[in-house]
């Protein structure tokens, strides 16, 4: 018996001098941020402060945090193929040989998608919920910390698969029987479906939390008509979370069980079923766009009413178009395979339903429209990416109804057409969104402000950027050219691949322009110190506190009477301008104690993946029993909350007037 | 900016409909309605997306917070008229558009002959890693990696594949199809002209994906009987013994035709397959096979 | 402008509906995002069952539903499980009014018809792998084992978790974190059973009929 | 903290839990239910063995019989009634019963209409031909 299972030096790719460069250089810089950690002494104040965290908004963070991070990675592969595409025409094979093709553009999606997309936007929905609900934290403290290290360690996993053995090399789908024991005898696809099954652990469980947290936990007086238009998004994407994750879960499960027991559900042998699986994937698939998109249109709703001085012009409908879209989102998967056979009735019906989510789209896009009609915009750079997306957003949208109708989709399905249609709402909604998020909230969660002319510049390049980088796509899909080729005989295909690769390289000039605004802005943060705690003029709760909020959120929890309850109290304060501040009496606040169990038990899951992937049973058995343990010793912990004396919570109150007053 | 992108989309589209070999230059009837239908939705699409776009601009612009002259309308929050409005443009949109999906989903579904005078040709797809088998089994011949077919004449394929999932497609001619081991899809296509054509694999199928092209020949009726009588002349003999040498792993293939094909060969690769194969051809251990 | 003072000035409204009162209690946040995650749950059940369906006649010429299931077994098993969520119910009563003695016992009984239905399952499980009916075999077989055998996990989770919970009775007594466990662990239960319900209508008696 | 009535958990039971009749009136809803749920499986078996139905009819009837049970264990076990308190109980269940359904119908209508227009041969015979 092998004591390592399939592990052993072979697994390591030395004769692959991009693999190991790469690898070395992901080492080197790990080395000197642990490095830099341990000289400087801050280890203590990382385990106690972060991670070891309960705290929703250092929880927000640090998954924004791992999304840059792995952000890095997806683009590093997404240059790479790029730059193969743009030179291997005709006869040549380009600088990436099939076999390291194939792994990049898997890896690219699935790390973009469960990897750097959904980081983003729970960290945002993290960060922002509480504080917008007027709570002191979200339902399950805890149990959030635990999601965001599970998340963590799925994507630790895939990592580690760039250095100890392969990744897959099915395209993100992992269609079987390409994806089966078979054609796929190698570690590759384990490695993707394990870290996706414990990421997919905390991803569910966020979902269950943020649906509690906002059902459950809003400030005294916020009705439901009274919710930030962000937190009815947050609650349409959680529950598609809750709705769909468990498919993708028990879809992953059955591959595995094939994989690894010889069953029979999707092989041709044994009369399985491979069209299933295409079938429960995009039960998942689907609705995960729309988990992606829908917090991006609630960060959209709050900017373009914050910057434009006005309420969000019909919120109703809003509140109506979200939810039609959390419903409708489930009924539409089938578009995602017209073209495996089935009869017209079938793929007719998914065509009209897919195109049906046009409308309540339209209405939100119309009324940020109406939203911005009669006020009075200010061009900061969250309102220059809203403004982006909006444009860019609705021709990506429009060429995705043009391939729900199915005669459209047999000509365009996985072509460069469709590569170009999914970048086209995913950067030009999800990451222009997150980035109108990440410089709108940056002050609420650090305390000062991002410089403004290094955040339009990066706006620029990204914008010009991904139009040269993606319409050449639109062009080439309907010159025939489909995805995931590594080489190509058609001359003319190459102009627009180079082209396509140029736009690369300027989307890569709007990252580095991002970094160099991080950097300027933390030089200058005395000058740009947000001592308010409302920067914007803002509207919604969150700003009605200090920026970085204390631990406890709101000395004392808000009451709300209306919708944007924070601008409401703050007309109501002008009005009575001169009533006198009373002097407040705190009461002491119960915050969840800090608690390691979801790092550690994150670090039983990567060594029971690892054991999995490689077959090292021993390994994983006792992974599950650390991971079992662990949870035995914090249910039968003592004690789970500390108390926050009200002296302490005067104190701060008390700083932060002087403050204000100064 | 939006000018450059209108730009390109004219520019391209310009070039597309000119001289290349995209769908947007169609060789066949089912290609020629696919195209029709795509423009016909992007024109109704566009016919609202673009107002909307300018309005983005020009509101955007107008009411930037340092114009004078835009008036200031904090309380302009609901308008019952503009509601009714905002919903009933998208939804008149799409009862358009999703009309011509309801009736293009049934007009070119697939599996639907082509009406024609003519009796169609039956040919027998098989997709392997990674090439293309075409069994006619009329004229008892095969060929790989080569599709010869008669002008003017519906083509009735019978599709599947030996192991992973590929769609056959070749764009001038129309609708893609997926081929998938231990079933039969159905397809039918047309070229109404005489030419050379691009045909591929669009569902990726492993490390040799990218050279799993086809070239299809639409010939005369006559040059497709003279095809046939050379093919039965020469090449070697498609049985269970030669198909299990053809589906051995390999890359960019030079095409060939085979002189004859054992009846009933495609039902029996539809019907055996992987089970047949399990053993030797079909499990790739990665890299070794790629050498050859 | 001062804020943090200002905003609490306001009067609270006299009498909120129930979408406004604040903040509910801990009992129900705990309670209501367990039932969440039961519903997730049954969703992932849902897609076994789907596979299930679809597959269900895959038998690759191997044996199906009608020559392998065995009412009389399926039939005690449901007993076991019917009558299990009645002692948990009991259980659940004993907790409310703090009975200690109570609660061990009605824990042991639902233990007991727990294991009992395990028992019975892995029983004619192995009875059926002994015959040459393995998962390997068909794929109805993969997704009648997988199918089946994850309500037989998660009734195995079960009985960990009364264990644990009865380890936390005896140290911690009824503490507001055990008796919120506790609930938990009665609505697991319960729901279970509603899995169960249509397992044996879908796999076992439509199954037999030919 | 506002502690209203409107909010039921679930699984709580309705009666007043704190007087000592709380506990009897439980025993006598989880008894209640415990016969009906005996009478219903009873019932599904027996209509499964049965030759004195109409055979087709059969599994439609187990299907209302399994939803009949499910009813009783929701309401006699877990305690879910449509009372305004309970809304947001009922709200998620109904949502979870619509992904449910939504999974499983799609799926077999899907597959279904699949296996149908991609038969593997004439003389095969696999799940497609019924
Ligand atoms: C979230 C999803 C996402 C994102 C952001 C991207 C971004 C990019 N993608 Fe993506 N791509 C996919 C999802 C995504 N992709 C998927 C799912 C596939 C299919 C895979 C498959 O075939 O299986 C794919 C496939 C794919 C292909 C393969 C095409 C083919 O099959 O032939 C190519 C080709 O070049 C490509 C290019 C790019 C490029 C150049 C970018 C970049 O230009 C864009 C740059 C993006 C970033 C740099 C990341 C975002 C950055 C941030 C969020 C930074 C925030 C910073 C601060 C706040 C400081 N992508
Ligand atoms: C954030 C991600 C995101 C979003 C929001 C969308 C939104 C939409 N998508 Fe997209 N899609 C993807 C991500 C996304 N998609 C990905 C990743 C894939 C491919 C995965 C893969 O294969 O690897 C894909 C693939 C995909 C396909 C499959 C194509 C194929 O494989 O052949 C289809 C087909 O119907 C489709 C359609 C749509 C439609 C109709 C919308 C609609 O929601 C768009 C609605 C919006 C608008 C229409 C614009 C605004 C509206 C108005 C201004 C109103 C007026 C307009 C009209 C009435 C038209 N998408
Ligand atoms: Cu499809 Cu057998
Ligand atoms: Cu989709």
């Amino acid at each position: 018996m092998n004591l390592l299972g399939k592990l052993s030096w072979s697994a390591i790719p030395f004769d692959q001098p991009i693999v190991m460069g790469a690898s070395a250089f992901m080492a080197l810089v790990v080395a000197l941020v642990l490095g830099w950690i341990t000289l400087k002494g801050y280890w203590r104040y990382l385990w106690d402060e972060w991670l070891t965290s309960v705290d929703h908004k250092r929880i927000g963070v640090m998954y924004c945090l791992l999304a840059l991070v792995m952000m890095l990675r997806g683009f590093a592969d997404a240059i790479m193929m790029r730059a193969q595409q743009a030179v291997a025409a005709g006869g040549a094979q380009g600088y990436l040989p099939p076999e390291h093709f194939d792994q990049i553009f898997t890896a690219h999606g699935a790390i973009m998608i469960f990897f750097m997309a959904m980081p983003f936007v729970i960290g945002l929905m993290n960060f922002v919920l509480p504080l917008q609900l007027g709570s002191r934290d979200v339902a399950f403290p805890t149990l959030n910390s635990v999601s965001f290290w599970l998340t963590a360690a799925g994507a630790l996993l895939i990592n580690i698969s760039l250095v100890v053995g392969e990744f897959a090399k099915t395209g993100w789908w992992a269609y079987p029987p390409l994806s089966g024991l078979q054609l796929s005898p190698g570690v590759g696809v384990d490695y993707y479906l394990w870290a996706v099954q414990i990421s997919g652990i905390g991803t569910l469980m966020t979902g269950i939390n943020f649906v509690a947290t906002i059902l459950k936990m809003r400030a005294p007086g916020m009705g439901y008509m009274r919710m930030p238009v962000f937190c009815w998004t947050s609650l349409a994407t959680s529950l598609l979370i809750v709705a769909v994750f468990p498919v993708l879960t028990a879809t992953f499960g059955m591959l595995l069980l094939d994989r690894y027991l010889g069953f029979h559900f999707f092989t041709i042998e044994g009369h399985g079923n491979p069209m299933m699986y295409a079938n429960l994937f995009w039960i998942w698939g689907h609705p995960e766009v729309y988990i992606l998109i829908l917090p991006a249109f609630g960060v959209f709703s709050e900017v373009v009413a914050t910057f434009s001085g006005k309420p969000l012009f019909g919120y109703r409908s809003m509140v109506a178009a979200t939810m039609a879209i959390c419903v409708l989102s489930l009924l539409v998967w089938l578009h995602h395979f017209f073209t495996m056979g089935a009869g017209a009735n079938v793929n007719g019906f998914f065509g009209v339903m897919t195109m049906i989510i046009a409308v309540p789209t339209g209405v939100k896009v119309f009324n940020w429209l109406f939203t911005m009609y009669g006020g009075r915009v200010r061009f900061t750079v969250p309102v220059l990416w809203t403004i982006g997306f909006m444009v860019t957003f609705v021709i990506g949208g429009m060429t995705g109804v043009l391939m729900a109708v199915p005669p459209a989709d047999f000509q365009l399905h996985n072509s460069l057409f469709l590569v170009a249609h999914f970048h086209n709402v995913i950067i030009g909604g999800v990451v222009f969104g997150v980035m109108a998020a990440y410089n709108y909230w940056f002050p609420k969660a650090f305390g000062f402000k991002l410089d403004e002319r290094w955040g339009s510049a990066s706006f620029w390049c990204w914008l010009v950027g991904f139009y040269v980088a993606f319409m050449p796509l639109y062009v080439l899909g309907l010159m025939g050219m489909t995805r995931r080729m590594q080489h190509y005989d058609n001359p003319a295909w190459q102009p627009w691949l180079v082209v396509a690769a140029v736009g690369a390289v300027v989307i890569l000039g709007g990252v580095v322009c991002q970094v160099v605004q991080l950097v300027v802005s933390i030089r200058r943060r005395d000058q740009y110190r947000d001592a308010t705690g409302d920067p914007w003029h803002g509207r919604t709760l969150e700003w009605s506190t200090v920026s970085p909020p204390p631990a406890w959120n709101f000395a004392v929890l808000p009451q709300v009477a209306d919708l944007d309850a924070w601008w409401g109290r703050k007309q109501a304060m002008r009005a009575n301008q001169d009533q006198p501040a009373r002097a407040r009496e705190y009461r002491p606040i119960e915050m969840p104690k800090n608690s390691a169990t979801g790092f550690v038990i994150a670090f039983f899951a990567v060594v029971t993946g690892f054991a999995l992937i490689w077959h090292i049973w021993w390994m994983a058995s006792l992974g599950l029993l650390g991971a079992f343990v662990t949870v035995l010793a914090f249910a039968f912990r003592a004690q789970e909350e500390v108390e926050i004396p009200a002296e302490q919570i005067a104190r701060f109150a008390r700083a932060h007037q002087a403050e204000v007053a100064a | 900016m939006r000018r450059g992108v209108l730009a390109v989309l004219l520019i391209s589209a310009a070039v597309l409909g000119g001289c290349t070999e995209g769908v947007l230059n169609p060789k066949g009837p089912i290609a020629a309605a696919e195209r029709q239908i795509l423009f016909n939705a992007l024109g109704i699409m566009l016919a609202i997306v673009i107002p909307t776009i300018l309005a983005t601009f020009g509101i955007a612009y107008w009411f930037r917070a340092s114009n004078k002259r835009a008036r200031y309308l904090p309380d302009f929050t609901y308008s019952g008229r503009l509601e009714i409005l905002v919903w009933s443009i998208p939804a008149m949109t799409v009862f358009l558009v999703g009309g011509v999906a309801w009736v293009g989903a049934h007009d070119l579904e697939p599996s639907k002959p082509i009406v024609s005078a003519d009796k169609p040709v039956n040919v027998q797809v098989v997709s392997l890693d990674w090439k293309w088998l075409f069994i006619y089994p009329e004229q008892g011949i095969a060929s790989v990696n080569q599709l010869t077919i008669p002008v003017g004449t519906p083509v009735s394929f019978e599709l599947t594949s030996s192991g992973a999932m590929n769609s056959f497609f070749v764009p001038q001619l129309g609708s893609q199809i997926y081929t998938m081991a231990g079933m039969a899809t159905r397809l039918h296509l047309q070229a109404d002209h005489r030419g050379a054509y691009r045909g591929l694999s669009s569902m990726f199928s492993g490390d040799g994906f990218a050279d799993m092209r086809f070239a299809v020949h639409a010939v005369s009726e006559e040059e497709f009987a003279q095809w046939v009588e050379a093919a039965r002349g020469a090449g070697p003999v498609l049985d269970a013994q030669t198909y299990a040498d053809l589906a051995r792993p390999s890359k960019a293939v030079a095409s060939f035709t085979y002189r004859a094909v054992t009846p009933d060969l495609f039902d029996d690769i539809v019907n055996s397959v992987l089970v047949a194969n399990a053993s030797s051809p079909l499990v790739r251990s990665s890299s070794q096979e790629l050498e050859k | 402008m001062n804020v943090a003072v200002a905003i609490e000035t306001l009067q609270p409204e006299s009498l909120p509906s129930a979408s406004e009162a604040g903040p509910a209690s801990k009992r129900v946040v705990v309670a209501y995002g367990f039932w969440i995650f039961l519903l997730s749950d049954i969703v992932m059940f849902s897609a076994l069952f789907a596979a299930y369906a679809v597959l269900v006649r895959s038998t690759a010429g191997g044996p199906t539903g009608a020559d392998l299931f065995n009412q009389a077994s399926v039939a005690i098993q449901t007993a076991c499980l019917l009558v299990s969520s009645f002692t948990c119910g009991m259980m659940s009563l004993a907790v409310d009014s703090r009975r200690r003695g109570a609660t061990y016992a009605f824990a042991v009984l639902t233990f007991v018809l727990g294991a009992a239905f395990l028992a019975f399952e892995l029983r004619d499980f192995s009875g059926m792998i002994a015959s040459g009916a393995t998962p390997q075999h068909s794929a109805f077989l993969s997704a009648y084992f997988t199918l089946v055998g994850c309500h037989g996990l998660h009734v195995t989770v079960g009985l960990v978790w009364l264990a644990v919970m009865m380890a936390q009775v005896a140290i911690m007594g009824f503490r507001a974190t055990v008796e919120r466990r506790l609930r938990c662990f009665a609505l697991f239960w319960h729901a279970l059973d509603i899995v169960w319900i249509w397992l044996f209508t879908v796999v076992f008696l439509m199954g037999v009929r030919p | 903290m506002t502690q209203t009535q409107h909010d039921r958990a679930p699984g709580d039971r309705p009666v007043l839990a704190d007087s000592e009749d709380g506990t009897s009136s439980g025993v006598l809803v989880y008894t209640i239910g415990l016969v009906l749920a005996v009478i219903l499986t009873a019932t599904s078996f027996w209509a499964a063995n049965t030759s004195l139905l109409w055979g087709p009819g059969i599994p439609l009837g187990l299907a209302v019989l399994a939803i009949a049970q499910m009813g009783v264990h929701l309401v006699f076990f877990l305690h879910i009634t449509t009372g305004p308190d309970n809304t947001n109980n009922v709200l998620a269940l109904a949502f979870g019963l619509l992904v449910v359904i939504v999974v499983v119908a799609g799926s077999l209508w899907i597959m279904d209409n699949l296996n149908n227009m991609t038969p593997p041969s004439e003389q095969m015979n696999m799940q497609m031909q019924h």
